[in-house]
């Protein structure tokens, strides 16, 4: 295991700690929970954002959390979902009187500890709203069982809907919107390497030199294809049509596409990959009206990317360009 | 006739025992079909729960269970942690103020444990979830609550819930983790089934161990 | 080798045809160079800001064109510094009358390929001026070699001169400014692994699978020491050490300071290693007036990272504040 | 007595299949001490160059060197780029309007190659660069330029390169990227001395091949 740590039982405390001293103009932690809500909080009036899940997945989501964004982000263990106690003390202390949404990616775990934090929130008195988001296409989608991931597309969810809150809307309006965004947005993604969660020491899966994972979790969970390593277009057409034809999206569609690196892919090769999709876009008649290549939701140092895309309308549109001020997500 | 507050301590700190002993057996289950942290999420939460145990004394058998419930809620993490503290509160409630538990007892335990998990986490039987193995165990325990021998009772309850751990092999995952996996997941043991199997066996060995009787 | 790449020779090219289809409000290619300049440029009377080298270091450099820092960024072969016809193309499209700053890393090769599209541009009568960033405090300095290498503080220069630039500072004063900032910025880096150029397709160095190497160079020059693999605080510890006392940075000093990854190396392991460097500058009664953590100079997909410190004046403090708007440095 | 513009080409064509013939060769001695890419940079130029040349006729000598120059400028990269560049086209110029070259100019070429590589590089021998290949060359070169056995002449510049290939395993690089290892460059062979004595052995060797006498 390579890794720049101290020790694999404090990575998540020392990180926080280091996030904190670094943006002290952003952001500050809760006093003995793993909790970061912006530097100002409670902002009296707004509603509180709140989401996050297990750690790893750097910059999300205390990265999100500032203006126009996230008011909280609470991180559990290395791909762990935080304990309701943790997101409970998010919630109050973001709560600014107007009601706290919280954004919940779509995991047993995750649904389940959120929820019961809204419990204990509701029981406080305080107005709490939820939306669970599932944008990856790789999982079948069906009622009877746990449903899709929530994976980068997620981030989309923190940005337009912390738009909403900022610009005064209700917790209603705030949580109407972010559910119309889970409803537009479908991710996919692939993985060249797994990743080591330093408690665990050794890799979440193998795969062989040459070969490579299609549709695997943010989590190391199994895709739905192992094959030997393919062409970055081939990469991208695989994971485009799957996308593509999932809600499905139709000529004349404006979008905000999202190439998301895990964690290990160089930036070279996340443009690489987004010059096919732009050329894909095209023919398909798809019009891009914003793109974000980086990093938004890794998975330790796994190599792979996923891609996200996101159905846009004028009210979308508008929320999406709206400016935010966050450590890892900053827009004019 | 029954155990009281010290002897509940008793048979937690076994399970917390059996659980820590499977550390590795549990994340190695988790690793197949999910993401190889059961085992390091329920140690951390016993190791927690043992920890509370002892830093209070508290003479109350339903209070115990819901310092049980709370602690595992917020160290676990995870769907184990909600579901598992869940369950404890649930049970903790049923009998609060008691300071001594009888066998009836023990049963309403479990049935108010599976009543929590599943308003928890709304699993039903045959999705390789917990609910496999507690709930063929605690139909058992039901049926035959009024039986003389309440051993041979919970010999039973505890082959049905092995059963159950089985029976998970050969389903597909609907719930947790696993069920993005889809067909992929046949042929692997639930983690969590398993890990409630352990607590059950742990628990009942140390109740017959501390031969109460009323047990 | 394990990439998302379609053919090793063409990643340069498909890495800035993708920049620019996602970032068209940002930059545009020079047809037929491997330039990429802002897209509205030259901007009239503003000196023209041109850095460069080989690719590979994503984002830099090309992902900080924009308003606030680079007017072009001209991307040579991965690892091999561009020629001089790329360069002078470059200087060209942003010439707007005020004359043109080259940026330039100190490696022989910058240095030549740099200083003969300079030769170039002069015979067009453009007047050029340039500055040779050398931060990289592994290496032992001399005036009779080569000298130190230029590494991520570049980053800072970028950014200095930029915002004075924008704010319309003359060819030599947008220069002494750029000096200003070589002089104060001491960097060094380590790597737990190191990376695979595309055309060559194995490793450009090798390390066990319990070592690192530290003080090596972007490119994969070796290092100072090769080590068992320390804790992050000890890697810090050591890394700080050279750089605080190289300058020296004396007690009372303000610093921005950068956190770069290398490629790899997860965002968390970042942070992990900020919130040291974070303690150390407090012991040392160093203050921190910017932190910047990310990845801003890489080496492909090697795991590492280094650290960056500037000494910072009131000139420089209030050019750093500045804003910046860039695909990959954002600032309000 | 002399070649002509189709016999220079030749010669060039000769030096381009050397760097060819060497590529993983000269990659690998920049492995050791630089960032192993000189044979590719190296290659990829002369391949350019021969393209280049095979793309137009020209019967100006001087314009022939010129253009070589330019294309590796414009090609090659990194440090041998412009080094390179700049001694073909410095030859270039003092020959320029020639339509044949004769022994002289030939030595005249390798004199302004040199100058051209030292201006631009600002290294002295014994720096670990293509100087310390080429200038005993050239310093045999030029003394023996007058001697009677040109044959012989050009075997003596070769060794004397040759020799300064071997004398760079012993010292410290004090240019280019090797520089950064300091005492740890000592024991390699400096792969840019290395290629300019490659090209001057192709040069050599097609020149006797040609048996072009005034040469
Ligand atoms: N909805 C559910 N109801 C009951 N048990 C569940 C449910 N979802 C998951 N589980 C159980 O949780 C176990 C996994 O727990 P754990 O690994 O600790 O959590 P996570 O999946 O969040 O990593 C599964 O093996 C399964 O038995
Ligand atoms: N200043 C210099 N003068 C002469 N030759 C030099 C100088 N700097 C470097 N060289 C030569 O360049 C060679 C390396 O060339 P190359 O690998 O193509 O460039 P880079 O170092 O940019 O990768 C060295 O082996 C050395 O002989
Ligand atoms: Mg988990
Ligand atoms: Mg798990
Ligand atoms: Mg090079
Ligand atoms: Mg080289």
């Amino acid at each position: 295991m390579k890794k720049l740590i101290n020790n694999p039982e404090h990575v998540v405390e020392e990180m926080l700690e280091g996030m904190v001293a670094a943006f002290p103009g952003y952001v500050r932690k809760l006093e003995g929970f793993n909790v970061i809500v912006r530097a100002d909080a409670p902002v009296k009036g707004k509603v509180g954002l709140v989401s996050g899940g297990g750690s790893g997945h750097e910059p999300s989501h205390a990265g999100f959390v500032g203006r126009g964004m996230l008011d909280a982000g609470v991180a559990g263990a290395v791909f762990t979902s935080p304990t309701p106690d943790q997101i409970f003390e998010a919630v109050k202390a973001v709560d600014g009187g107007a009601g706290v949404l919280l954004i919940i990616k779509n995991y047993t775990g995750d649904v389940m500890n959120f929820e019961m934090a809204g419990e204990m929130a509701e029981m406080e008195g305080i107005k709490v709203a939820k939306v669970v988001v599932n944008d990856d296409v790789a999982v079948e989608n069906s009622t009877y069982t746990t449903g899709r991931r929530g994976i980068a597309g997620t981030v989309f969810v923190h940005k337009i809907a912390g738009a909403k809150a900022q610009a005064g809307g209700t917790l209603d309006e705030v949580k109407a919107v972010a559910e119309k965004v889970i409803a537009n947005v479908r991710s996919m993604g692939m993985a060249l390497t797994p990743c080591v969660v330093p408690a665990a020491g050794k890799p979440t899966f193998t795969l062989g030199e040459d070969e490579m994972e299609i549709g695997m979790g943010i989590h190391g969970e199994p895709g739905t294809m192992r094959t030997k390593i393919m062409k970055a277009d081939e990469i991208v057409e695989h994971l485009m049509s799957k996308i593509l034809t999932d809600i499905p999206f139709k000529p004349g569609d404006e979008v905000a596409v999202m190439i998301n690196g895990l964690g290990a892919t160089p930036i070279m090769e996340q443009f690489i990959m987004y010059n096919k999709v732009s050329k894909i876009l095209k023919e398909h008649d798809i019009k891009v009206h914003r793109t974000y290549i980086g990093e938004f939701m890794t998975s330790l140092e796994m190599a792979g990317a996923s891609i996200t895309l996101l159905k846009l309308d004028e009210e979308l549109k508008k929320l999406l360009d709206a400016p935010a001020d966050t450590p890892a997500f900053r827009q004019f | 006739m029954a155990t009281d507050a010290a002897g509940l301590v008793k048979i937690l700190e076994k399970v917390a025992e059996k659980i820590s002993e499977n550390r590795e057996f549990l994340t190695e289950l988790d690793s197949a079909i999910g993401d190889a942290d059961h085992g390091i999420n329920m140690s951390k939460g016993f190791s927690a729960v043992v920890e509370k145990l002892h830093s209070q004394k508290i003479d109350d058998c339903g209070a115990i269970l819901k310092t049980v419930g709370m602690t595992l809620v917020s160290t676990v993490g995870g769907a184990s942690g909600p579901l598992y503290g869940t369950a404890f509160m649930k049970a903790g409630q049923a009998v609060a103020g008691k300071s001594s538990l009888d066998f009836q007892d023990f049963v309403t335990i479990l049935e108010q444990a599976l009543e929590g998990i599943k308003y928890r986490g709304k699993a039903q039987r045959g999705e390789k979830t917990i609910v496999d193995s507690l709930e063929p165990a605690v139909d058992i325990l039901k049926d035959e609550k009024d039986s003389g021998d309440k051993g041979l009772v919970m010999e039973k309850a505890l082959n049905a819930a092995k059963e159950g751990v089985e029976y998970t092999r050969s389903i597909i995952a609907k719930k947790g983790r696993a069920s993005y996996l889809g067909e992929r997941s046949i042929g692997h043991q639930d983690p969590g089934a398993t890990s409630c199997y352990l607590m059950l066996q742990a628990a009942i060995e140390k109740i017959k161990e501390m031969s109460v009787n009323g047990l």
